[in-house]
């Protein structure tokens, strides 16, 4: 197969769609910390994604999708992009890796909903070099580039597993070796700019659309589906938890695009398999599961921040069960289909190579945690928490 | 009448609140303020230099109270705000000659 | 015809675009009124979007591009999406029914000015769900779905009356009903938040060549020219109201980027049948007319709160008439002409639509606002108005 | 060759992607200047393109890419954009009007840095159309117009020379002119928004993929190479300069994002004909080189305030040399090479063209400058500065 | 020397604006805050339950007057900050030893 | 004890630190305030009219001193702020009758 200008067409753009969920998710972020943490907390994201983009033109890419060794992890033969030339199929071989440097970026960024307002800057450049090579890179081996999961046939669309299960289950991780903010369950940590978060969730909404529809790999039918489902999903999830928080209290805003975007979350690994009544459930639970884990994590005085876990872990899980659930043979030309059309395989693959994902994520951050807080310590002094980190990190003040 | 400024750190604010209400005190003036305190705010070791970080963001709460009530809210401040540790903050107390209440128009002097 | 990859593209692509212009309405919104309502203006974009979304799939598309009954609406056929699938004419039919879904969430997004500042959550998710079945879908069906209009031959290349007159005339009609803001001419009500307003317009314009030039369901010469109009359109609109409010005053920012949407939404209907040149004067027009509209409504009292009938309202009528106008058989292959082409009958086609449209949106949107504010209130209390519904209604804050 | 729909969708969407970045100026500019002047900062970015928009389809166009005339302008038969029509070669032509349009309003609004928070509004116009007109569409002839640069081979791939060189350098020129804000370097004039900044940065980011993978005309290898090697700039330019920033004080959040944009620039005119590790090379030095640039001229008291000389003209400058020397035959299918590869000639061609755009830049800005300052004076009135632009010159207020 | 501390409602700025310029003070200095009155702020009625939200924000003006001064000041304030509903918020009378104007240098003293 | 309320312009805050500093004077809290002058503000030539702008931002910074070093800390203010432009502000003097320091809950009197 030789290159389509249309189908490159749509995964350049969708390349520049995902690239902005970064910035989109520091605005999110940044609009809920504390006023004195909200520059660190944007600049964190675009810091995740700089450092991401070397490394993954560096070994990311080749670690991910270079030959298979052993099921677990990719070849050597892409180091530096060598061989990554400007042919391919369908879209040229350079644009895949650049498609994917963006998701590997923006996983990172979501991640640091853990560390919120009190990780060293510096220990963060070291946790994120290796967190992206020993939990990101080979999650993406797994599931795309050809691992023991692909192998399998666990399906992930556009990376439940990947890149959410990996974030939100490695945020809890992270927070738990960190600690807990200073002060926190006893003083007042409401977001200071909920406008700031409603913007970075229209960012993420919109990017969204790139990350799912563009994971088709091409500008087709199942692409355009994807983008459907995708939105429908987004829309129940906001409506769903924005109803469930008004039954507790009031209808929060911030409540209505978490819920969006647990929706986003957990139809990102079915997108492209299952049809628009499916994703409307997917999306209802969605809300209505994430909302409950965060309550969960809240009484529980977990101090995952901004709630990664809950939305992008707990979303990420239940998409990828739901994956295996409803997945269509309508929809996928027959080639797969799920728990409710009979095949009971699919569900438990999928169910089963969650589980994985949800452990190895989770234990592996811990331990790269555990030893970088050994080493230099991810957390900022008292002081410097004190001050925030706008001033204490950059030296710099809204 | 005395006024009674309170400067606090944020994070006291809500505690500080609740103090008063449990001795009944309800009327209160806030204020978003930047501090500076004797010891010259933070000091921030920075590869092997030091920032001195001035200007600490705090709050400031305003309560009119009858010269009678002073003390009590004096405690129940200081009760609520203190943490001991630097940057705690201060109390000034004020003379009030008489207070308006512009709905009514009624004028309220004490002593 | 089969599908085509590069059209697909950027059908995807526009899908997005008008998709942010929700976000994007919303901070606009949220810039203009006083800080206690910022979050519940955006929210309101966000919740319009969500509704409609859910509509959409389950029967708004149906309604509209369902077969034409009596010219009125469309069957029942598409409910629930049945049947529209991942084949179809250059695009998947499920993307074609996508991109007419973001238009419908945009168009109550645009709505919710008449409203801005004292709404119920409640009633508005009642209103929405009716607005856009009884006044949206119906109009859609008019202009795009085989309806009347369509059949009569009036031309509305991306929504001047669908989108603009009916939110534009829909908002002037429930503020109307709901009333005018506590204070409202006697307390200072100015914008408190204008670079976020500028935010929404930079989205906003980015967004609009998606809707117009995603309009032509083609990557094509009619889409690249749309693109060109619509640009020299929103820049005329934009120095025009600049000029216009620097001789009553000062140069307004907020009057400049209002100028542009004026410049926008009037060359909405036009922009796959002019050219150039008449997109100038369309342009220009617009920023002087809705400017004049804007103190019009002033003069007169009405607290339609956000512009929406000068801007959206009147920019629509008057980009309906300038179609009949100056459509050009240059750009359309000699299908259409206009006015100055000589061909009366268009421009009387496109007024007589146009004034239709006009009335059946005010009287339709006027109904629904008096029943439901008997039915279950449309308003806040007095209290709440006075806290500002960020509190009041979400019990969140800025 | 015919159009093809693929190419079409990516041009229309890079147009719209290079639009985006104006606001994303403007927002980036504005987070940077004090509370007083931000509407101010953004509404020229707004301006800027307003009338560029008209120039350019007036006169603009005809002039860049008309009819070369002895390689210093181009003719006018393109005035009004006639004859340029719906039909070309892969794109349509009025689609490569409209994408060289969204350039030209871009380079217009880089430029307002060396006259922030003190220029009158009535002069930015006056000024924007002429330097428009004697500066940018002149070197658009120059580089993409068939003039005297492009006959003898000079590469810019996306504007080095024609965007960054000249608004980088105008400004400096401009900024000379117009004099100092009124207390500078003897009162505090930090960033008032730092999240402005960031997203403003985020936009840039985003846009600039349009920017770079849209100048290759097509959607094809080329394309998706430029895209990724503009990534990998942009990132090691954000590292280069933290870190070059944190060694001096500390790791400033503006500063990452500014080097992000300064290895943007940089790469800017070398994107369709490097390979990943020149990227790499070429974003670290714009980092560093910048950097140095602005604390150079903050010792020397220059005001040009918000750097765009560090960053564009001096990246700029440094982007058109690098071309010259890390061209890669691999990249460009043989037909160029640089120094490294052992051509001396492209080197010095490139060097030669970048000199003489940085001296035509900047005379020809000091001297339209200097008349309109005799004219009718650039600067506001001390009062006025004073108070603040926001409120001087639009009558509005954050 | 009289500090007139005056805590309005933010819609009625503009008429204590004008109402002073009438009487001819032009010199005041205003202030954003939150205020919580002695109703413990306004209880908004939600699902049944109450939700009390204190903190309601207001403006402060302040005015330095001469003792001959302070009556009408008060009086003016009065009449264009009140609606007669709650909240419409306080005046208190402070004393003022001195004041100097920066520019000059002057000091001036009343009584 | 005094209080020290000094409204000044924005701009010379940092120079009024760094005066006050080298007085050994470090405690204090500052105001974002709006301020309009006897002059009622700028006036702005505009199309042949004039619009007047009052409320233009200043910063106001209160210091609480022992009587002893009142006068030296105005003069110190004076010399930081001054400008010779309209504008510049003014400095006002309360008198205040104890200050409490929430750390210790210690009492400070003076006189
Ligand atoms: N002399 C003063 N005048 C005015 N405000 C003061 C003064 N001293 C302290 N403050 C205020 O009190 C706050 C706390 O002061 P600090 O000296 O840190 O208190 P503590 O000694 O109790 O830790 C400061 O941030 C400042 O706002
Ligand atoms: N005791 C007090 N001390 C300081 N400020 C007060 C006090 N009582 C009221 N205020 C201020 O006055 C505002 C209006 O008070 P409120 O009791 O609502 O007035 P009213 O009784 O006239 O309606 C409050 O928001 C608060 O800022
Ligand atoms: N009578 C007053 N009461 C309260 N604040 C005042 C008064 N007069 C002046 N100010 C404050 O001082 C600031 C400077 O006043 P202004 O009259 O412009 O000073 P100057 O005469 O020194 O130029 C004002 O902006 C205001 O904040």
């Amino acid at each position: 197969m030789v290159l389509d200008t249309g189908t490159t067409a749509w995964i350049l753009t969708s390349t520049c769609l995902v690239m902005l969920m970064t910035p989109g998710v520091g605005l999110f972020y940044g609009g809920l910390v504390r006023r004195k943490n909200v520059i660190n907390m944007i600049a964190l994201a675009f810091l995740a994604y700089a450092i991401v983009s070397m490394q993954w033109v560096i070994c990311g890419y080749s670690l991910a999708f270079g030959t298979d060794i052993s099921g677990f992890i990719g070849g050597t033969e892409y180091l530096g992009l060598t061989g990554v030339g400007m042919d391919g199929e369908g879209i040229p071989d350079i644009l895949f890796a650049a498609f994917q440097l963006v998701f590997a970026g923006l996983t990172l960024a979501i991640l640091t909903s853990g560390v919120a307002e009190r990780m060293k800057l510096a220990s963060f450049v070291v946790f994120g070099l290796i967190w992206t090579t020993l939990v990101y890179d080979v999650l993406a081996h797994w599931a795309w580039g050809g691992g023991w999961a692909a192998q399998l046939g666990a399906l992930d669309f556009a990376g439940g597993t990947v890149v959410h299960i990996s974030s939100g289950f490695g945020a809890l991780a992270i927070a738990l070796v960190i600690g807990k903010r200073a002060g926190f369950k006893e003083i007042n940590m409401a977001p200071h700019n909920i406008p700031m978060t409603l913007l970075g969730a229209g960012l993420l909404w919109f990017g969204w659309f790139g990350f799912n529809a563009g994971s088709a790999l091409a500008a087709d039918g199942i692409a355009s589906s994807a983008l459907m489902v995708t939105n429908t999903a987004a829309a129940a999830g906001a409506l769903s938890w924005l109803l469930a928080s008004s039954i507790h209290g009031k209808p929060s805003a911030v409540g209505m695009v978490s819920g969006a975007i647990a929706g986003l979350v957990a139809i990102t690994p079915a997108a492209g398999f299952v049809d628009v009544w499916a994703s409307l459930i997917i999306g209802i639970v969605a809300g209505l599961l994430c909302y409950r884990c965060l309550l969960w994590r809240l009484t529980k005085g977990l101090d995952e921040s901004l709630d990664a876990w809950a939305i992008h872990g707990m979303g990420g899980l239940w998409g990828a069960i739901a994956t295996g659930i409803f997945c269509s043979p309508l929809i996928t030309g027959g080639n797969y289909s799920g728990l409710i059309y009979g095949n009971v395989n699919q569900f438990l693959i999928n169910a089963g190579d969650a589980i994985v994902v949800v452990i190895y994520a989770f234990v592996v951050t811990y331990a790269i945690a555990k030893v970088i807080n050994m080493v230099m310590g991810l957390r900022v002094c008292e002081d410097e928490e004190y001050l925030g980190l706008d001033i204490a990190a950059h030296g710099e003040r809204v | 009448m005395k006024l009674i400024k309170a400067i606090i750190k944020p994070e006291r604010l809500d505690s500080v609140k609740k103090g008063l209400e449990e001795i009944g005190i309800y009327g209160m003036t806030i204020y978003e303020v930047q501090g500076r305190g004797e010891q010259k705010g933070i000091a921030l070791q920075y590869r092997g230099g030091t920032i001195q970080v001035d200007s600490i963001p705090k709050m400031e709460v305003n309560i009119i109270v009858k010269n009678s009530e002073k003390q009590k809210v004096i405690d129940a401040i200081i009760a609520a705000a203190v943490t001991g540790k630097i940057g705690d903050g201060r109390i000034f107390i004020l003379p009030v000659e008489e207070s308006v209440r512009i709905r009514t128009g009624e004028v309220i002097r004490d002593e």
